[in-house]
């Protein structure tokens, strides 16, 4: 009778990631990214899917690299300080990868269109710039009140989201410590939405800790627990990110960080590779 | 007291800070965030940190930090909210928040500016992040959009027939912003504080950093700049701003990573993330 | 050099409350209504204000009795289970005070519009009321992408905003430990903001709080401390509403009213007509 | 057992009620909290309520409240949000919220509602609320919306053209709501069930409660009802229902302020502010 939807990473990818979708991710480059679970849809093969995320990172050039993925909306993508991002640049530059110019607002807008069923959200920022030129799904016009020009982005409703949180309940709410960028969006308009977290917790839990619930039970399908499932990423407010495994990501052959580091499907086997309880004491907070 | 040019440009951003400003402290630009928190623990006490790395406020100045700016962004907040609220309301609005620096990849005479990519479009010689919030914000300020360059050179400044993408809106055709803003309002690099001629919109010459002459800004401009007949000698850093910004802002000067290139960075970078990860160095000193 | 925006409610209102101001009104019905200060409006005689408030009930009653308003947006104006709001509808239906016809979309659409600029905001729900007939700045159009009917409302932007929270800072911080409404959102757009609050915290406080400074420090001109200043309306976590003064507010005369429990500036003075100590302990939690 | 109106009402509501619900509980509206609460109580334990009083979702029953359901809605939340992402966002998604019941001051045969004024808006008789929010959900429900009514008559059942001011949108001239919901579905009243015929989206007898007769309802409605060939008595309340409502879930009856009127229901508004008035009595118990 109690809800559970508490299941493994490999079900819940299977189940919920279809070939095609267009999905969500939560996080932020390279802070509190679901890489566990960019590493599961890597492994099973998904093909042809799209990607929308705030500001992409370490999870676009992953799935670039493995050729999981043919379009990707983000205001942003790059490894920060670390430099750009490799496989991302490799698959744009070669025409394998459809880049949907986006920014901030126009993600923002296209997923709060979803709830008020709108076909558009009104902007004024983007006016003037060359990603009117290359979105053909973007329309300038006049607004009907005061003739305006105004600028009309269209909703965006992913498929399926994946977030990774630090704390979730068996019933699907997840609670975020840190910031929450648009993940709460994210899974409050997606289809699907799968939750990686850190801890399992009881619901009363969730309710004491601070922001609570911000991402709702009634949205969630699936809880998957993955400790450190972030890695390389950060999960505050346990570890940060692991910036020698990232530098190390910049410089190494795909195929070899694939056998090494994305094959295992085991958590404690990646970690090993990754440098084992050291690797985590440089992390933690 | 000698400075190196990371310092320079810290120091003439943290001076455009006032002492009621919102301070958006961005992703992976520690020269800003140096910046804000020494005008924060110099001129601008009452000054409030907006960090994106969080969509927090936060009152505190705390050290810079590379690894561990999640727990200076979060762990004080007297606010938080999520990126919609960020993105859509705040930002984009006139008292919530005030300041914010742009770093663009290229920038035209009008302050038009790309972030997008390298050669065309839809073949990319290479493809960089994207506009990210510029075009978002950019033309609301109403006190201006505030630019920095931290490579004053013709791949960076170039003609606006050469930028490769509009990726953030400065003065189209010398126009104004539609949304409303005061348009692009100063550019501080390594060799210059530049402006707009209020007229034309063009960018010009403000005051020239101390050793740089108006020739050698000019040549590495890919545009005509505007020269007035008079253009000073940036005032060079204090002592007090150097000591502050080294010993407290930023010691392990993480900001350099935005100036340094090749194996230098690279060792750099090295050489702060050794700094951090050691253990007792992980809770952030409150300055 | 440290900011103190501590004021009495008498400068409070003098200093930011003008005659026709559109005021924002944070609350609902008779939730957490800045009650204290409405009662400093009245006695201080403004005229021609107009009120932009979620949901109104005795404030906008209040204010109707006393004749200090020409205008109201509000998506419902009542006294829940105690009835209709007596004096409104009396102004209303006397042609006294004119009602713009809102809906909690169309409010909050109105206030989400002037953060990004919008001449307008589209929605869907209400086309084909007759909100439409007697609201001639909401229109319906085409949108430009779908062909899809829309309405377009424009944006509401006031003048002052009033809102009563339990705890505030000096720098304006304010924490609402309840249900927040719209007052976030009033604060953020109105041009001026007054708190009143219950208690003055350090903001190291804040930042303990549940919700933290939900009203933004930046945008706040005054705080003034006045406990039990949402009195006869709840302020959660210290008390709930007064039934008994509501219930008794339902069948004076107003001039009565105004005599006995508008007239005493001095909050001490107040709660004694009110009944003093023993309707305190009627309702605190 | 027996039972009274104000219950027979309650328990219909509660029956819609799913086990997968968030149930939105409106303001000063008790039959419908207690028909939730009865519903989570019996049938349908993992419904959610979605306090507008707080902004929350909350899990578990607790009993019903006239003065502390503030502290119901708000203490035991495990989400809060504003009024701002309630309306917007979680109120008009299908999934983030589900089943809402409006009780309308005048209804047409359309199932369009008024709850604006009575006479005309620009000079009304009576000045009514508002329409609240009603308009901005109602046609969203892919479930349809649910309404209810406590008194059956001729006041509030009215012909098309007798409808004051339409601040509800139902099956506008029989058409589905522009909003892409599934339009209203049912009325319960104190006299009967009525739902809507698919194809006219005229309003319909389903079931006349106990002791009741197609013709009394049809003369206390002011338009012409559809009579199905078959008109069932609807169900009447279980034991064990009456017994959770009245012992459990609402125990000082404070959903009857929403059927009685008069001195009658200033007495009984009296009994319950009594009694919720005592400092015992102030922890709302979980039910």
């Amino acid at each position: 009778m109690a809800i559970n939807k508490i299941m493994s990473l490999k079900e819940a990818v299977s189940q919920y990631v279809e070939d095609g979708d267009l999905v969500g991710i939560g996080g932020l480059s390279f802070w509190r990214k679901p890489i566990s679970a960019i590493r599961e849809i890597i492994r099973q093969g998904k093909k042809n899917l799209g990607i929308v995320t705030f500001v992409g990172g370490l999870d676009v050039d992953l799935l670039a690299g493995a050729n999981c993925i043919n379009r990707v909306r983000a205001s942003f993508v790059g490894m920060e300080l670390f430099g750009l991002a490799p496989r991302y640049r490799e698959a744009v530059e070669s025409g394998k990868l459809k880049v949907i110019e986006e920014t901030e607002a126009s993600i923002a807008l296209g997923l709060k269109a979803v709830y008020l069923r709108l076909p558009f959200m009104p902007l004024k920022g983007i006016i003037d710039t060359d990603i009117l030129k290359v979105r053909d799904d973007i329309k300038e016009f006049v607004d009907p009140l005061k003739n305006e020009r105004l600028v009309a982005v269209p909703p965006i409703k992913p498929d399926v989201a994946i977030i990774h949180v630090p704390y979730a309940d068996e019933k699907g709410n997840g609670n975020i410590a840190g910031a929450v960028w648009i993940d709460d969006d994210l899974s409050k308009v997606a289809k699907k939405v799968i939750i990686t977290c850190e801890k399992i917790v009881e619901t009363e839990d969730i309710i004491r800790l601070p922001g609570k619930g911000q991402i709702p039970m009634q949205k969630v399908d699936a809880v998957v627990r993955v400790p450190f499932g972030a890695h390389p990423t950060s999960c505050y407010p346990f570890y940060t990110f692991d910036p020698i495994h990232i530098k190390n990501y910049m410089k190494i052959n795909y195929d070899e960080y694939f056998n090494t580091f994305i094959k295992p499907e085991n958590i404690g086997d990646y970690l090993e590779k990754v440098g084992g309880i050291k690797s985590i004491l440089n992390i933690i907070t | 007291m000698d400075y190196s040019i990371d310092e320079l440009i810290t120091v003439l951003m943290a001076r455009e800070v006032t002492n009621t400003d919102v301070m958006i402290v961005g992703v992976a630009t520690p020269c800003v965030w140096s910046a804000f928190t020494l005008a924060k623990v110099t001129h601008a006490p009452n000054a409030i940190f907006h960090y994106i790395m969080g969509n927090t406020f936060v009152y505190e100045a705390r050290r810079v930090s590379l690894l561990w700016l999640e727990n200076t962004a979060i762990s004080r907040c007297h606010r938080i909210h999520n990126s919609g609220e960020c993105t859509l309301e705040l930002l984009p609005h006139d008292t919530l928040t005030t300041i914010e620096f742009f770093r663009p990849a290229q920038i035209d005479q009008y302050g038009n500016t790309n972030n997008t990519c390298i050669g065309s479009w839809d073949n990319p010689k290479v493809r960089l992040p994207g506009a990210a919030g510029i075009p978002d914000f950019s033309g609301f300020y109403s006190r201006g959009q505030s630019l920095y360059v931290t490579r004053h050179d013709r791949r960076t400044f170039v003609p606006s027939e050469k930028l490769f993408f509009r990726s953030g809106v400065g003065y189209v055709n010398g126009q104004m912003p539609v949304a409303g803003g005061a348009g692009p309002k100063f550019i501080i690099t390594d060799l210059a504080y530049l402006d707009f001629d209020e007229k034309t919109k063009k960018m010009r010459i403000k005051t020239r950093h101390p050793g740089v002459s108006i020739e050698e800004i000019q040549e590495k401009t890919g545009f005509e700049l505007i020269v007035p007949n008079k253009v000073p000698e940036t005032k060079p850093p204090t002592d007090h701003e150097l000591k502050m910004l080294r010993e407290k802002v930023d010691p392990l000067a993480i900001r350099r990573l935005e100036v340094l290139t090749g194996k230098e960075r690279d060792e750099h970078l090295q050489y702060v993330i050794e700094n951090e990860i050691k253990m007792e160095k992980r809770v952030m000193e409150r300055i």
